[in-house]
């Protein structure tokens, strides 16, 4: 049964995704990239991927329609050309759709459990996690020590990214030299959703440091935690101006911030080898290896928290700092 | 249950070529980047497909014996890439906003006229 | 007791059910705008009571049950903003309702 | 009985579709949205108890917290867009 229902989510998404296609208005192609991400975390709920779907809710609800949106609002809403080659382009794409499902052919079936996924190193991840790292999420304890290496690659992707954000808008006039009436005051004359949104950032921000200290235990982690406190900002900026949302976290201590994350990651594995492991080899960092492996998750996740947080706000300030 | 054993990786493949349409297809920069998200999101779909395994459950441990878990590793990979695409899309948008600033077009063939000139 | 308290919930959750689609079919074939989301809220307010009171008492009294209270309040507190920020947005952007737009017509005439 | 909720909650995600998709203003398509993101949040509360993973109800809650700042995106976008045009008219007077 669950299994129809995921058949009738990815209906839906392809549905979505021919209608995002299909629309002129990007503005409407946006809003159904909102319904896509929602019906794509459901589905990784259903297909047993709980950390995945709460990243895809972190990220798809809330900041990636903020950044469409403030992109949209400083180019424009409405796509004026025709397609280009529209004859050749759908050609080749249905030829290669068509070889793309032939080769599925030969894919194992959905849930297989003796696929090659399954037998190769997973079982060994999901043995050893009670033995090593003794957390009961083992996408953390992949996430955060045997692919460590990766992560840190991640991260450092991320902060690349913000990096480079930031060098191509800069970060725009500043807003002292601005007068008054240019100044974004954001929502702030909606009673309403600014009385309701009071209420909620607090809890979203409780809601972020819970889903970044509980990552070892249910769905979660750094990843995911720096989205939703990000987002929690984000609604502040939105309601209350982004002079407020400024004040509150100065760009100066944002580029901290997303600085901070890779360092602090980097320096949990150099500590590795001043005491006298490998890079990023938590064990020696206590007197018992299985507290150490804890210990260097639990700081790899704050950084990564860190700089998540860092660079989607420095992005979103970016871009609002552009449109003055 | 046979038939509907590779509909994920249909669906898998019609979206990643949907996106790949809107890519090649496409004059506008901020479509073109909506595309590639569509494009990622089918990748991601075809990790966490792959991952599945019949009867499991999500790899955490939650005190019962016994049970199946699905495979942690796809799990972890598109957890990182999801907030890496945000990332890398918000640097894309980054670009077609200079673009429309020095251009004052986000269509591709336009930029392309001015730039013969 | 728990038979008791096992049908009360499929009640709800049969009530629920019922409600979410009954709001999912007016939001689909009601004529304008505000008419749809009088309609959509009904299945963000009653239909999401129902739903996550019955699953509530399914839960029984643990961390669960607390969660889904979270659920509710915060669902309960957002929905209804966004629909009024919605329609606001939509009313002064000049879209009218149904029957304002009727009235117009008939004075034209 | 969880698979009759859930059935209705995905039926009424498709009406919500069909609805975005025709549209025919740009607000029935954010409200639309609105609606599937409750429905989401519904859906992954009744999916948690169906799998027996009560502890994966973070999810949910995820939803019901986030979704209010994309529909105030919304509403900033057409407030500037709004501040745009109005600006764009003084000058053009």
């Amino acid at each position: 049964m669950i299994v129809i229902f995921g058949v009738f989510l990815l209906t839906l998404l392809v549905i979505t995704a021919i209608a995002i296609v299909r629309t002129d208005n990007l503005f409407v192609a946006v809003m159904l990239m909102g319904i896509a991400s929602l019906l794509i975390a459901g589905n990784f709920f259903l297909l047993d991927a709980a950390d995945v779907a709460l990243t895809e809710a972190a990220v798809g609800a809330g900041i990636s329609t903020v950044l469409f949106l403030s992109a949209l609002a400083l180019t424009s809403e409405r796509e004026r050309a025709k397609s280009s080659n529209k004859v050749l382009s759908l050609t080749v794409v249905a030829a290669a759709a068509l070889i793309l499902i032939y080769a599925t052919f030969d894919k194992p079936r959905f849930g297989d459990p003796q696929a090659p996924v399954q037998t190769h190193v997973a079982p060994w991840y999901l043995e050893k996690t009670p033995e090593y790292i003794d957390i009961p999420n083992v996408v953390t304890a992949v996430l955060g020590s045997f692919r460590g290496y990766d992560t840190l690659g991640e991260v450092f992707v991320v902060f690349t990214a913000g990096i480079g954000v930031l060098f191509l808008l800069g970060s725009g006039v500043p807003l002292g030299s601005l007068p008054r009436e240019k100044i974004n005051e954001g929502l702030r004359h909606h009673l309403i959703p600014r009385v309701v949104g009071r209420v909620l950032i607090p809890f979203i921000l409780l809601f972020g440091l819970y889903v970044q200290f509980h990552g070892e235990y249910g769905p979660g982690g750094g990843f995911q935690a720096g989205a939703i406190i990000a987002a929690a900002i984000i609604l502040f900026a939105l309601l209350e101006g982004e002079r407020r949302a400024l004040s509150v976290l100065p760009e100066r201590v944002l580029l901290g911030l997303m600085a901070f994350g890779p360092l602090l990651y980097g320096a949990v594995g150099v500590a590795g080898i001043v005491l006298g492991g490998n890079f990023l080899d938590y064990s020696v960092l206590s007197s018992d290896p299985v507290k150490g492996q804890q210990l260097g998750i639990l700081l790899i996740e704050a950084g990564v928290g860190v700089t998540v947080t860092g660079v989607l706000l420095g992005i979103f300030h970016a871009f609002a700092a552009r449109g003055r | 249950m046979e038939i509907l054993g590779l509909y994920n990786y249909w669906v898998f493949a019609i979206l990643l070529m949907i996106g790949f349409y809107a890519v090649i297809a496409k004059r506008n920069l901020v479509k073109k980047l909506i595309g590639l998200s569509l494009f990622q999101a089918a990748v991601f779909l075809l990790y966490i497909t792959m991952g599945k395994v019949d009867g499991g459950t999500a790899p955490i441990f939650s005190g019962m014996d016994n049970t199946i878990f699905s495979n942690p590793l796809p799990q972890v990979l598109i957890l990182t890439a999801i907030v890496v695409g945000i990332s890398t899309t918000a640097l894309g948008l980054g670009i077609v906003v200079r673009l429309k600033e020095e251009y004052g077009s986000i269509e591709e063939h336009e930029i392309q006229e001015i730039d013969e000139q | 007791m728990t038979t008791l308290i096992d049908i009360l919930s499929w009640v709800l959750l049969t009530l629920g059910g019922l409600s979410v689609l009954i709001g999912g079919i007016g939001a689909l074939r009601m004529p304008d705008l505000y008419t749809r989301m009088h309609a959509a809220s009904v299945t963000d307010s009653i239909g999401a009571i129902l739903v996550l009171g019955g699953v509530m008492l399914q839960a029984g009294f643990s961390l669960a049950t607390i969660k889904l209270i979270a659920v509710l309040l915060f669902l309960l507190l957002t929905s209804p903003t966004s629909s009024n920020a919605l329609a606001s947005a939509a009313l002064l952007a000049g879209t009218r309702p149904l029957e304002e737009q009727a009235q117009d017509d008939e004075a034209q005439k | 009985m969880y698979y009759a909720v859930t059935i209705a909650t995905l039926v009424t995600m498709g009406l919500a579709l069909i609805r975005a998709v025709l549209g025919p203003s740009v607000y029935d398509r954010v409200l639309a949205v609105n609606m599937f993101g409750t429905k989401t949040v519904l859906l992954l509360s009744v999916i948690a108890f169906l799998y027996g993973r009560p502890d994966f109800l973070d999810l949910a809650l995820a939803y019901a917290l986030i979704n209010f700042i994309g529909i105030l995106a919304v509403l900033e976008f057409f407030r500037n867009r709004a501040l745009r045009r109005s600006t764009e008219r003084d000058e053009g007077a």
